[in-house]
């Protein structure tokens, strides 16, 4: 059975064109411990289809129609409560920004046992410490201990990426959405992440959903990739059968428009 | 319970323990103020000023701080509601036939509230001291004219070089007060039926009742006066019921009163005036003055003012001197603009200008004051007024003497003509307005020193014309003063001089 | 520290430059004492006499250090007017003031926080309009004409307080409290409005920040993200401002006791301006300024105690 | 700046220009005469004769507010202009340069606003004594601070943008810099600071005749009016009312409008 199914998604926001969609009709699955990505330039609807499957799009804000199932449930017919169980829990949601998505005027250890807080009520304080601390060493933070008790405005953007990670994954979700989590960051650090995400995946079989609409990120790390425009899918396949020999012009178009060293590798082959 | 909710918890519950408690109290003080049951009666007073910096009965200036410890202080002989003087610390007094020798039997078992009994040596010793340290210069000429004054057992008789119709008055000025005691200044002792409790400045003064006074006993254990630096705040406070008793009220206040109290109606015994520095040019000048009484239309202004219940003046003494009060001069000045204006071109002070300090919280007095520039500019002066702080207005005005013009009452400290007319002889260290005529000063000399009395009442008299004919002030009036009393008490009458004696109220069955 | 340090440092400069100002300023203002002392029958060896006693013909400068080093020791001198030693009139002033300040800070406290929280997160339009409303007409209206009105309706109308009724501290301090709350209330509302609109924007502010997204995907409920991200951040500013408030409403009381007849250190200060007390006038206004600028100190202690960021 | 929606805008607008006329006719012609005493028509109830009715001497109420409101709307406008040109004068050099002068101005700043502000007030006008031009000049100096330290945190703020080196680097006077350049972005500051400058000035000078040492008699300010008509709260109600309820106006109407042109700038 596939982890997460999503059945033509529709979503339209208000005071927008009626015929203007966000999303326009998108249906995928994804299977326990795949790494999907989901590849296209900004502004064609891949952060709008993760809010929807994270329940985090705001219900007053758009139309949406179409099913989601995650692991059986369906995430349109949840109640705000029923929603709440589930975030945090089955499923958790990495964001861009690193430095703001830390609240300033706490610290680090406090923020990634949040999910525990909200989850797993019978933790005492020394069992949420313990798990928290354990969540940032599976996140690559060595001196976990340390980190712990600093701010966030005393941390790196690619320590707090990794703390924002550890805060994920430390209530076992089934889906970790990761939107666009590399674009704020320097390259050394992307790769250190992208490693970090594939240990995840090799080790605890951590399923998970990749935004982003870096090319060369997606291509090490995703094993499935869809490429959107304009709303719509317009290629899923396989990593390497995609890049290897994309079928739809923009795929195309996208791969060539990668600036790195390895493409001229590609041409010297 | 996170540390949030429980700052949450109590900041709610603060405003609930605030709330209570105001609804709560509201109750405890609705009947705090009005208890009226006989033996512990306590009544609440609003005083309109501060009283003095010094309490002491020989250096007290504010007639303010002079009606009240009438209660506290008492002389040899005291004044009663209908002018005469009846015995006090003295059991009896007799006047020789010439007038020269009087002698007074100290009244036996009088207690100062100290506890110490009177002797003859306390009475010898206030005397004394009252001679040499009174603020008032008519007692203390009064005083330094006795030839001798002599103990011998439990009589004085004090012998003087020549007959003073008004020496008995003097004596009742001088307040019999224990040799030993040395702070009359901030906690007096006397041998009136009111013992002082308590001053705690700006906020209020408690007499408490002298139980083994000699005389009736007050039926009030207890009187509290609250001190009001604002007219509006005392009225308002007198208005919510929080005060029993205040006086000195204006027409206006009494009319807009919605308690129910009772009004009594009787005269301020005020010589209110526009007083005129006449040291001080243009009112150096004679004919500026006059120009100002023929400016001042005396009737509108009590209209204005006082809704016609005050009574108009002439010149520096007021009605409740009967037989010494010349009625003639009250219209000495009919309103006459055009005169006002050719007597001030006469004495080239045309465009006229000049600030009248006034003491803010007497309203009366600022209300006057108003009038009288609206109705000067009407010929052309330009007056300004200058609301002073009352101790302000003593120090600047009254003793420093650092005025154009002012508008206050001048009371009679003690029941003699001398009270009010002797302040304006040249020499007099509270002659504020320096005036200086020597047949003024001729005229008071004879009168003091006449025995006969019909020239006494002359002379007075004629003093009185030559400060209306010199256009000393603009003469006004003597106010009419009201005194409102919560209706549970009753008892209160008026003094012809500056006094409120509490030892009458009593409450009403 | 070492912010803390130059702080307190600045702090105690700005006292000095407050009490070396008072001094002056009385130099300079017309009336000599001394006429006041002597009244009329001052003659001029008399008061050369009087002032090489109260020994004001030494320069100003030593007469500053004398009377600094007294006021410290706590002497602060015998007030004119009232011929008792200012430090006496003080004690029994002094806390009726402060107890009205504190008064009134706790009913700013007490009221804007929980209105402002819950104007700060309802969304809908008209709430919010009612509220910039309501600020506005606080803020126009006069204090002592508030106070006025309050006292002619709760006073004469309804007779539900009766003003001009001020039980001293020593008789009942619940006496006392209960007729200080009108007024409290009265010095209160313009600042309720002003930090209940300031709590609003600053909560619908942090409403738009990231953590909130993270808190929102973590599953907490909306109330849950208020209490455990929102709050804190929205009450910084909130903090400072009421501190700061305290110093304003300390100000206000010098127009609120004239109109409820409170015999506080404002009434007095207004008083003795009049009667050139100069003794009274400075204690009062270096005790006044030392209270403006210790609070401000507080505030921006509060300010870094809640604020990591700005704890270098 | 959208102005259709913005209601604050319109309603402040009006109530400023509706007062703004009032007071400016106000100036020449009052519907009876301001000071004239007459005793026949004393605490006369509101009526169409006497819109707020007339006051202990018998003076058309109204017509004194129209004079009073005036009185105090001068002076407010006269305290905020001091307050602000010097406040701008001292805030820029302090903010531009820094430095030792601004260490010592704003140490000054922060004394006279550690001063209770009435004292202050009390100390110049016992040195110049009382009337309208000297409590400008009290009220004036009181209403400095605020606006320095306002003009300073906008020009430390803004001298160091780059539109502001090159201005230098161009060799641009200094003076043309501070006020050519750098002043016209502090206007979205400066603008509610000076709304909220006149409110408090319009208030800070009714306190002071509250107290006494404000405008003195015969001339009338709105504050001195309302100390009169305390004492008649019960058998003239409108007085006091009517006066206070003009002071109220006088300062919602400049504040709405502040609040107008705040809400339209932060939306367009």
């Amino acid at each position: 059975m596939s982890l997460l199914e999503v059945n033509d998604l529709r979503v339209r926001f208000h005071g927008t064109a009626p015929d203007h969609y966000a999303v326009n009709g998108v249906s995928f699955s994804m299977e326990q411990g795949d790494i999907l990505g989901l590849v296209g330039e900004s502004g064609t609807g891949k952060t709008v289809t993760a809010m929807c499957i994270s329940g985090l799009l705001p219900r007053e804000k758009a139309y949406r129609s179409g099913n989601i199932l995650l692991d059986q449930t369906e995430i349109f017919d949840c109640t705000e409560a029923e929603l709440n169980r589930i975030l945090g829990s089955d499923i958790t949601v990495v964001f861009q920004e690193p430095m703001t998505s830390f609240n300033p005027v706490y610290r680090i250890g406090r923020q990634v046992e949040e999910g525990l807080y909200v989850h797993e009520k019978g933790l005492d304080r020394a069992q949420k410490k313990a798990r928290a601390l354990e969540a940032m060493r599976r996140a690559g933070l060595a001196d976990a201990e340390e980190v712990y008790r600093k701010y966030p405005h005393e941390l790196s953007g690619g320590m707090l990426q990794r703390a924002m990670i550890a805060a994920a994954i430390v209530t076992n979700p089934k889906l970790l959405i990761a939107d666009e989590i590399t674009t704020a960051l320097d390259v050394t650090i992307q790769a250190q992440i992208i490693d970090l995400l594939l240990d995840l995946n090799r080790k605890e079989g951590m399923s998970i959903l990749f935004i982003s609409h870096d090319l060369r990120v997606v291509r090490r790390l995703c094993s499935h990739v869809i490429v959107m425009q304009k709303g719509r899918i317009v290629e899923h396949g396989r990593t390497d059968d995609v890049f290897a020999h994309p079928e739809h012009s923009y795929t195309r178009h996208l791969i060539e428009a990668i600036p790195s060293r390895d493409k001229r590798v590609n041409e010297d082959e | 319970m996170s540390r949030r909710n429980i700052a949450l918890l109590l900041s709610s519950a603060m405003l609930a323990c605030a709330l209570g408690t105001f609804s709560g109290a509201t109750m405890v003080m609705a009947d705090e103020a009005g208890s009226a049951s006989s033996g512990d009666a306590a009544l609440t007073v609003g005083l309109p000023q501060d009283l003095d910096n010094s309490l002491d009965p020989y250096q007290i200036t504010a007639a303010g701080t002079r009606e009240v410890l009438f209660n506290v202080y008492e002389g040899l002989v005291k004044p009663d509601t209908d002018g005469n003087f009846v015995d006090a610390v003295a059991s009896e007094h007799e006047i020789s036939e010439d007038g020269l020798t009087y002698t007074f039997t100290l009244r036996d078992g009088v207690v100062f509230h100290n506890g110490e009994e009177v002797t003859i040596d306390d009475v010898l010793y206030s005397f004394e001291t009252c001679a040499a340290t009174t603020t008032s210069t008519a007692v203390a000429g009064a005083l330094s004219d006795i030839q001798d004054i002599t103990a011998d057992g439990d009589k004085v008789v004090i012998t003087l070089p020549a007959a003073n119709s008004s020496f008995l008055s003097t004596v009742s000025s001088v307040t019999i007060v224990p040799a030993s005691y040395t702070d009359q200044a901030t906690a007096p002792v006397g041998t009136g039926p009111f013992k002082f409790d308590s001053y705690s400045p700006q906020d209020k003064v408690v007499f408490v009742r002298n139980d083994d006074y000699y005389g009736e006993k007050p039926a009030l254990a207890k009187v509290t006066c609250k001190i009001y630096d604002d007219a509006n705040a005392l009225f308002t406070a007198l208005d919510s019921g929080s005060l029993d008793m205040a006086f000195h009220l204006t027409v206006d206040q009494v009319n807009s009163l919605s308690n129910g109290y009772n009004v009594l109606e009787g005269e301020m015994n005020l010589v209110q005036a526009l007083y005129l520095n006449n040291a001080r040019a243009p009112f150096d000048d004679e004919r500026v003055r006059q120009a100002l009484c023929y400016a001042i239309d005396t009737d509108s202004l009590l209209e204005l003012t006082e809704d016609g219940h005050g009574a108009k003046l002439g010149s520096s003494v007021y009605p409740s001197f009967r037989k010494y009060f010349d009625e003639s001069l009250v219209d000495a000045y009919p309103y006459d603009p055009e005169k006002a204006a050719s007597l001030l071109q006469e004495a080239g002070a045309e465009g006229l200008s000049f600030t009248i300090k006034v003491p803010g919280n007497y309203t009366p007095h600022v209300d006057t004051a108003n009038v009288i520039v609206e109705m000067l500019s009407a010929v052309g002066i330009n007056a300004v007024i200058e609301k002073v702080e009352w101790n302000t207005w003593l120090t600047e005005v009254y003793q420093g003497r650092d005025f154009d013009a002012t508008v206050i009452g001048f009371d009679a400290a003690y029941l003699s003509p001398d009270a009010l007319l002797q302040r304006w002889v040249s020499d007099d260290s509270s002659n504020m307005i320096s005036y200086n005529n020597a047949d003024y000063d001729a005229a008071i000399e004879k009168a003091q020193s006449t025995t006969d009395d019909e020239e006494q009442v002359a002379a007075y008299k004629e003093a009185q014309k030559i400060l209306s004919d010199t256009a000393a002030n603009v003469y006004l009036q003597d106010m009419a003063d009201f005194v409102v009393l919560n209706p549970e008490y009753t008892g209160y009458e008026y003094y012809p001089l500056y006094a409120v004696d509490f030892s009458r109220i009593r409450p009403a069955q | 520290m070492k912010l803390v340090l130059k702080k307190i440092i600045s702090l105690i400069i700005t006292l000095f430059i407050v009490s070396l100002l008072a001094f002056l300023a009385f130099q300079i203002i017309p009336g000599d004492p001394t006429t006041k002392l002597l009244g009329t029958n001052a003659t001029p060896e008399k008061v050369a006499q009087l002032r090489s006693q109260l020994g004001l013909d030494r320069p100003v400068l030593i007469r500053y250090m004398d009377w600094l080093v007294s006021f410290v020791k706590g002497e602060f001198g015998t007030s004119y007017t009232y011929n008792r030693a200012v430090s006496t009139l003080l004690a029994d002033k002094l806390p009726v003031t402060v107890l009205l300040t504190v008064l009134s800070f706790l009913i700013t406290a007490a009221v804007s926080v929980p209105i402002g929280i819950w104007a700060g997160s309802t969304r809908n339009k008209w709430v919010d309009h009612v509220f910039v409303i309501l600020d506005q007409v606080l803020m126009a209206i006069p204090p002592f004409f508030f106070g006025m009105v309050s006292c002619f309706v709760f006073g004469i109308v309804l007779r539900w307080f009766m003003p001009g009724s001020f039980i001293s501290l020593s008789e009942s301090f619940s006496g006392c409290v209960s007729y200080l709350i009108l007024p409290a209330v009265c010095l209160a509302l313009p600042r309720i409005a002003m930090t209940v609109r300031m709590l609003r924007s600053s909560i619908q502010e942090e409403l738009t920040q990231n953590y909130v997204y993270t808190a929102r995907s973590r599953g907490l409920s909306r109330s849950g993200i208020m209490r455990r991200h929102i709050l804190k951040n929205a009450m910084i500013p909130v903090v400072t401002f009421l501190a700061v408030s305290a110093a304003e409403i300390m100000t206000g009381t010098i127009i609120i006791e004239q109109v409820f007849t409170i015999p506080g250190t404002g009434r007095l200060l207004v008083s003795s301006i009049g009667n050139r007390d100069f003794p009274v006038v400075q204690a009062i206004i270096v005790i006044l300024a030392a209270w403006i600028v210790i609070v401000n100190f507080t505030a921006d202690m509060l300010n870094h105690w809640m604020d990591p960021r700005l704890r270098q | 700046m959208k102005i259709k929606k913005n209601a604050y805008f319109i309603t402040g607008g009006i109530l400023s220009a509706l007062l703004t006329i009032l007071i400016v006719v106000g100036m020449f012609w009052t519907p009876y005469s301001t000071t004239a005493m007459n005793a026949k028509a004393k605490m006369q109830p509101p009526s169409w004769s006497h819109i707020l009715g007339t006051d202990n001497f018998g003076r058309d109420v109204f017509s004194r507010v129209m004079e009073g409101a005036g009185t105090s709307f001068v002076i407010a406008l006269l305290v905020v202009l001091i307050g602000c040109v010097c406040g701008i004068v001292i805030g820029s050099l302090c903010g531009y340069y820094g430095g030792i002068a601004d260490m010592i101005l704003m140490h000054v700043c922060d004394t006279i606003t550690a001063f209770p502000a009435i004292l202050l007030a009390l100390v110049i006008i016992s040195i110049t004594g009382g009337g309208a031009y000297n409590i400008v000049l009290a009220l004036g100096i009181l209403f400095i601070p605020s606006f320095a330290r306002v003009v300073r945190t906008q020009y430390a703020g803004i001298r160091d943008l780059n539109y502001i080196k090159s201005a230098r680097l161009m060799g641009v006077s200094a003076p043309r810099i501070l006020y050519a350049h750098i002043l016209p972005n502090t206007l979205p500051v400066l603008i509610p600071a000076v709304t909220i400058g006149f409110n408090n000035a319009v208030l800070a000078e009714a306190s002071m005749s509250f107290l006494g040492i404000g405008i003195q008699p015969p001339q009338a300010s709105l504050g001195s009016m309302l100390k009169d008509s305390q004492n008649y709260l019960n058998s003239a109600p409108w007085y006091a009312l009517g006066t206070g309820l003009a002071v109220v106006l006088l300062i919602l109407a400049f504040s709405l409008l502040s609040e107008g042109v705040q809400q339209g700038s932060r939306r367009s």
